[in-house]
């Protein structure tokens, strides 16, 4: 598949690259001035820094990794909390899911409304270029590690809005997305499927939570 | 319905309790509506639009699904068919004639919103959509379904008539037409045939002679416009079904192109 | 044998197993290791027993606090799954098995549908390691201080009402004299920590949160307070041992307990309106009220810090039906073959039930609605309830001495 | 109340052209531009047309063409067996240079959205309307969409 | 406090859908409103043009999420008096079951919906788990859950299955019965009328000139529904009464809004089971069907949420040269400061739920 658009950069969301590991940066003092003005935030980030570096370098990382990855992982892939956020008829699915006779709490599921306290985005319809920033910024506000599903055919690619002016030609033009569930609207098992596939990707992607970078 | 001078002090929460403990009692000795979705699940009723499903055995890539797709999702990919499946082919005989190579539909579910028309218009009946509806990936490329993963086969095929849904026919104007047999190689029904003309033409080059004119069997015409998209000359348009002549030729009463 | 005497052979063992290891290290390097030999010497004092002896019971009492909150947690899920017509979480203790292939390295096997048809106990667990992986973020325009001040105010508070109130005569982390108005000066920190969290956080809905908090602080603690008086009153005391003595004591009819629910019933209703109120439980969520305020005072907070505000609520939940157990439902008290603790905990856990119930029949209260009924209603119930006690405890036995009375009270 | 009494009314009024009867509770007529306000009033005041159901902006190359519909929810006309309410329909035709009109929105409280949507989608100026912003569009969007000549880039993606 | 501006939405519990209200507060009350939309403009009205006639079934399916059928039949309706094509008789009576069956799901949705603005959750969960029984219904004929694509020019998609009319019958047995179970739980429940009772008021006058039409406008006690008087289809012969509320404890507030879309839920019951009785065999779709259109025409009929307009014109080829479409829910929300002014921060989820906003429909 080719496409014009640039599609989101995949390592946006690990914050691939941000951060130097440069040891010499690292390790080096702060100048001499900076000790009296040295911020508690600052000296965290260098405590942080020097013994990410020494976990490297002894192999500690390696072995923290081993244990805490599959613990963490196990959290965090059965306990997807997704933000309650609806923007058209797969909202409607997504609330229905919720409903007695599918359950999404099943799966562990619990609706949230704050952005801060979710896991997952699922962009369940068309998003409008007046929508766009703010959904951009909703995707910021949450905290990492974070996942987006686009759930149905209007987030995927625009879906019966192709030939819109004002209706985005999918999610994955402006945030990266992991799952894609097709389906106008998706049915609520259909939505299950995707989050059971979100988990798989989870387990199999997933670094672990140690020094995440 | 009651007043609120009936409700108490009292109904803050016994009546509302009423309710929840009868359905607590209710769900815990009993069973839940729930169905357990990856451990059970609900079948959807034989009309459910899911994923879509090919019956090469009666698809003669006409394109018509294509056409009335709203979303563009569904476009016509020429495929390689192997010598059985070319004798399987309900409309093989015209198959085989036609040119250039055999097209089957191939989807592409990141746009595709099920509305169903493209099963719907389908003239032979060899567009269905199944029941199945998990169609989750982790990328965009895996929800392109290629022709081929959309084929299936089956034992015994309903033998359906030829059916106009587009309401449409189309119909030529004489004047323009070169004679070329384009629209013939083309169709996927078989239901042109190049005959002599009405009368004699006046070439470019000065010669006078008579050009072939193609005629129309409107009984098996789905009305899929391929000849109209083929026509090198822009002699034929398509018309709705009521206007065009059951006879097959349209001469001079054509009204657009004069 | 009191649950500080069993702490206090513990400690006595433990003792006896350190003292040793701190002597040893003593003589390790001389100059440096002295502070072993001061700690050693201490150990073998009265005040280091006992010191050892407190904080093994501070940990057991602490050990009981957490296991009952999980478990909270999972009834009310369950229950209102139930109620709900539906099954709530299902994950099965199965899904440990797919953490150990992890951990041993096997190859996963993908088997979605045996993870999700147990009992679902361990999606507990699953909310709280995830929330430990969270990011944690503080708002930019956050005055960060006060924003991790909050949470620090608000779960600290709840964790220490786990400590003070007792679940039977022997079995106490602290015996005060004043335990009960120790513990409704433990309830009241939290609100602050409310408030502060809500305005700290810079969000409009956090601050609204925090305010509304305050208000419904200011409507409910007096009612709540008052309607306390009259158990106190009637048991000239503030310890809970005391106070659950007294109600074993009293009988009524047949030699049938009279509990302090059936004299004051009046104050058992402000009490059990008020206590909700307090510990911010649906009808009375305002703070958090979802409709309107997205989450509330606790909007901004992610991660761990969010997880815990929750299980913080769920504490003060527990502690709440613990004081309405201990002040009207007769403690521990309750016949004889089941252990005391036991009783106690199945009252607690009785009037859980009844509020999960209240929390999923009903909707939530309007702001000024529960102003009007703290204020207007509540109030001069709890005012009517303690002169009936006054009556009760002070008038009446006055003219039975007077004049010739049955003596009723 | 007959319709055709009403239509003859209507039709006396100023500014007021080629009335008929689509339906047969349904009038329809053209109204001049300059005096539409004074129809308005005349129709809420007078008519009891309590009720702004629709107003549509046309693009009809070269001119717009402005269609309002009003229904009468209390007043109502018999037809076979029941009681039909009275519609009708106006036809208001502007210029292209000047798609300007007065403004209903203080008569008909509904009316005032819209407007703003005629005005966002359209391009049509509403004297006298107390707040003309654009309602669906983003603040600074160039060009008015609904326009047969506002010309939109369609991404159609190649797979 | 000093007086502030609060923005709620798009991303907000109480909103619905997609769209803002900044609301002026003081303290708690409320002095000031201002509504903003457009998160969810698709330009439904500009991609209709370039779309056949028959094609934009798909679009209008997707115009209100809760209650796609009947603006399908809306729009269906009036291009079908542009064409001036014949439906057969028992498609109309096909027709009215669904768009009865359409009004209980969307009703029903709303209710479901209504209930955690009060912070009710239970309320909603069994609200939709009978409105499951009603998907599950509308799923047999049309096979699809909430976007049927089922009404088409000239018609309706198929006949309806076998065995439909039993099973419609015993899930109306089983919503009846728990409909006046929940009489309990919610209108005799202390609580709910004090959050409902006496908030949102606005008088029937008020509410004809600012657009507000449908179960709203019955809330006020205007009896005034376009099925009985502009009516389509066959409700002419269908034996059925208007719901209104007349003057009396809950009068033109949440709570009588409530109730109104309880009765009419009642209402379309009663409708479906007269339909049943009279429905006459026949063909379901029309046999001659134009492509193309001349002229103009409008219809409109009663939305879930009120009236629902189409205007389309056309000009001689297969696609509409202009389509307009008229959204009960955009005038609802238009005249939202008139009546959120005055009441309280904690009553704005109570009244802007009680309207039943589509924001689908109203963003177009």
């Amino acid at each position: 598949m080719s496409s014009k658009k640039v599609r989101g950069n995949p390592g946006l969301r690990r914050g691939v690259g941000s951060k130097t590991t440069d040891l010499d940066e690292i390790m080096e003092d702060p100048p001499a001035g900076d000790w009296l003005t040295l911020r508690s935030d600052q000296l965290l980030e260098w405590i942080d820094n020097a013994v990410y570096n020494v976990a490297e370098t002894t192999g500690m990382r390696e072995v923290v990794n081993r244990v805490t990855r599959p613990i963490f992982n196990y959290g965090q892939r059965f306990s997807p909390h997704p933000l309650h956020f609806g923007i058209m008829c797969c909202a409607i699915e997504m609330g229905q899911a919720s409903a007695p006779d599918h359950d999404i709490d099943r799966l562990g599921l619990v609706y949230r409304s704050s952005p801060r306290q979710c896991d997952v985005l699922i962009v369940n319809g068309p998003v409008c270029e007046k929508l766009r920033p703010k959904l951009k910024t909703l995707y910021e506000q949450m905290p990492e590690p974070k996942w987006v599903i686009a759930m149905g055919e209007c987030a995927i690619s625009g879906g019966p809005y192709w030939d819109s002016y004002s209706v985005v030609a999918g999610a994955d033009t402006f945030i990266p997305v992991d799952v894609y569930i097709p389906g106008c609207p998706v049915r609520p098992e259909a939505l299950m499927h995707g989050f059971l596939t979100l988990q798989k990707k989870i387990r199999e992607k997933e670094p672990g939570m140690f020094l995440r970078r | 319905m009651s007043e609120k001078s009936e409700l108490g002090i009292m109904d803050i929460f016994v009546n509302p309790m009423k309710v929840t403990m009868k359905q607590f009692f209710k769900s815990t000795f009993g069973k839940p509506t729930t169905v357990m979705y990856p451990l059970e699940r609900r079948d959807p009723p034989p009309t459910y639009r899911g994923m879509n499903a090919v019956i090469w055995d009666l698809c003669i890539g006409c394109g018509i699904c294509a056409e009335v797709c709203p979303n563009r999702c569904l476009k016509m990919k020429p495929v390689e068919l192997s010598d059985d499946e070319q004798d399987r082919a309900w409309y093989g005989s015209h198959l085989a004639k036609r040119k250039h190579k055999p097209e089957r539909p191939a989807i592409n579910f990141g746009h595709c919103m099920f509305c169903g028309f493209c099963e719907d218009y389908c003239p032979t009946g060899a567009m269905t959509m199944t029941d199945f509806y998990e169609l989750a990936d982790t990328n965009r490329e895996g929800l392109i379904y290629p022709a081929r993963s959309m084929k299936v086969d089956l034992e015994d095929l309903p033998q359906l008539p030829l059916t106009n849904y587009m309401m449409e026919s189309p119909v030529l104007d004489v004047d323009p037409c070169i004679g070329c047999s384009k629209c013939v190689d083309n169709c996927p029904t078989n239901c042109i045939i190049m005959d002599v003309g009405p009368q004699d033409k006046t070439l470019k080059s000065g010669k006078v002679r008579n050009v072939e004119n193609p005629y129309f069997d409107y009984t098996i015409c789905i009305g899929c416009s391929t000849c109209v998209k083929v026509c090198p000359a822009d002699c034929l348009h398509m018309e709705p079904i009521s206007n065009s002549s059951s006879s097959g030729l349209t001469t001079e009463e054509s009204p657009t192109e004069a | 044998m009191t649950l500080f005497d069993a702490c206090r052979i513990m400690a006595e063992w433990t003792v006896k197993v350190l003292i040793p290891v701190f002597e040893f290290q003593e003589g390790l390097f001389p100059p440096f290791s002295n502070p072993a030999g001061w700690v050693a010497d201490w150990l073998a004092t009265e005040g280091g027993l006992d010191t050892m002896a407190w904080f093994y019971a501070v940990n057991i009492a602490f050990m009981i606090g957490m296991t009952n909150l999980i478990l909270v947690i999972h009834l009310e899920r369950k229950v209102a799954a139930r109620i709900q017509d539906r099954r709530g979480p299902m994950l099965s203790f199965r899904s440990l098995r797919e953490l150990g292939e992890d951990l041993s390295g096997q190859a996963p096997s993908w088997k979605f549908k045996k993870n999700y048809s147990g009992i679902g106990i361990l999606q507990n667990l699953a909310d709280g390691i995830k929330a430990i992986t969270k990011e944690l973020i503080v708002p930019a325009k956050a005055d960060k201080f006060l924003f991790t001040m909050g949470p620090i105010i608000f779960i600290s508070s709840s964790v220490f009402l786990l400590a003070l109130f007792p679940l039977s005569d022997r079995f106490a982390a602290s015996s005060a004299p004043a335990g009960l108005m120790v513990i409704m000066a433990a309830f009241s920190i939290a609100p602050i920590g409310v408030l502060t969290s809500g305005w700290a956080s810079n969000n409009k809905y956090s601050m609204i949160g925090g305010m509304r908090s305050a208000a419904q602080l200011m409507s409910y603690e007096i009612p709540l307070l008052l309607s306390m008086a009259g158990v106190f009153l009637l048991a000239g005391s503030f310890d809970p041992v005391v106070i659950v003595e007294q109600q074993q004591a009293s009988t009524w009819f047949f030699g049938l307990p009279m509990w302090n629910f059936i004299p004051q019933f009046i104050g058992f209703a402000v009490f059990m309106i008020c206590i909700l109120a307090e510990v911010e439980r649906v009808p009375f969520d305002l703070p958090e009220a979802e409709a309107e305020l997205v989450e509330g005072w606790t909007t901004e907070y992610s991660g761990i810090r969010y997880m815990l505000f929750l299980a913080a609520e769920y504490i003060r939940g527990f502690a709440g039906a613990a004081v309405a157990t201990i002040l009207f439902l007769g403690g521990w008290a309750g016949p004889w073959p089941v252990p005391p603790e036991i009783w106690f905990l199945l009252k607690v856990y009785l009037i859980l039930l009844f509020w999960i119930f209240i929390r999923w029949s009903v909707p939530r209260i309007r702001t000024d609605q529960i102003l009007v009924l703290g204020w207007k209603k509540l109030l001069p119930l709890s005012l009517i309830n303690l002169l009936i006690v006054i009556f009760m405890v002070e008038i009446y036995p006055y003219f039975t001495e007077i004049v010739n009375l049955p003596e009723v009270f | 109340m007959e319709i055709k009494e009403l239509m003859q009314e209507l039709s006396a009024l100023k500014g007021v052209s080629n009335a008929s009867m689509i339906r047969d509770n349904v009038v329809k007529l053209d109204i001049d531009k300059n005096s539409s306000k004074e129809f308005f009033t005349k129709l809420r005041d007078d008519f009891g047309f309590e009720h702004c159901s629709l107003i549509t902006a046309i693009d009809n190359q070269p001119e717009f063409e402005l269609v309002y519909h009003f229904t009468s929810v209390n007043k109502s006309v018999t037809v076979g067996s029941t009681d039909m309410s009275v519609m009708m329909e106006a036809h208001v035709f502007l210029e292209r240079d000047t798609p300007t009109i007065e403004s209903i929105s203080d008569l008909w409280g509904g009316a005032n959205w819209h407007e703003r949507e005629a005005f966002d989608l359209m391009g049509i100026y509403f004297v006298g309307h107390p707040d003309l912003r654009r309602v669906l569009l983003p603040e600074g969007f160039a060009g008015h969409p609904l326009r047969k000549d506002y010309v939109y880039e369609i991404h159609e993606e190649e797979w | 406090m000093a007086e502030m501006w609060i923005s709620m939405g798009p991303q907000h519990p109480m909103t619905h859908g997609l769209w803002t209200l900044k609301v002026k507060v003081d303290g708690e009350t409320i002095t000031d409103a201002d509504p903003e939309l457009g998160y969810l403009h698709r330009s439904v009205e500009k991609m209709g043009e370039r779309r056949k006639y028959f094609m934009n079934t798909t679009l209008t399916d997707r115009l209100c999420y809760a209650s796609s059928t009947t603006w399908t039949h809306n729009y269906v309706l009036t291009v079908e008096e542009l064409m001036n094509v014949e439906v057969p008789e028992r498609a109309k009576y096909i027709r009215t079951i669904m768009l009865e069956l359409q009004r209980l799901a969307s009703h029903l949705m709303w209710a479901g919906a209504y209930m955690p603005d009060l912070g009710h959750i239970t309320g909603a969960l069994y609200f939709w788990r009978d409105r499951e029984l009603f998907l599950n219904l509308l799923e047999v004929p049309s096979g699809s859950r909430l976007l049927y694509n089922y009404i088409r020019i000239g018609g309706v998609k198929r006949d309806l299955p076998d065995g439909f009319v039993e099973k419609t019958e015993r899930v109306f047995k089983l919503f009846e019965k728990r409909l006046d179970e929940y009489a309990d739980l919610f209108e005799n429940s202390k609580i709910f009328r004090m959050r409902t009772e006496d908030v949102g008021n606005f008088t029937a006058a008020q509410a004809q000139n600012l657009g507000i039409t449908g179960p709203n406008m019955r809330g006020c006690g205007t009896k005034f529904d376009l099925r009985k008087n502009d009516p389509y289809e066959i409700y002419e012969e269908i034996d059925w009464a208007i719901q209104t509320r007349e003057a009396g404890p809950g009068y033109s507030d949440c709570f009588s809004r409530y109730m109104v879309r309880i009765d009419e839920m009642k209402e379309s019951i009663r409708i479906i089971r007269d339909c049943f009785k009279k429905m006459p065999k026949g063909p379901t779709l029309a046999s001659a069907i134009p492509v193309r259109a001349q002229g103009e025409a409008f219809r409109r009929t009663e939305d879930s949420r009120g009236e629902a307009l189409m205007y389309v014109v056309g000009d001689g080829t297969d696609r509409p040269y202009r389509w307009k479409i008229k959204s009960p829910m955009f005038t609802t929300i238009s005249a939202c400061p008139h009546y959120l002014k005055g009441y309280k921060l904690a009553d704005i989820p109570a009244i802007m739920g009680s309207i039943d906003i589509c924001i689908g429909e109203t963003d177009k």
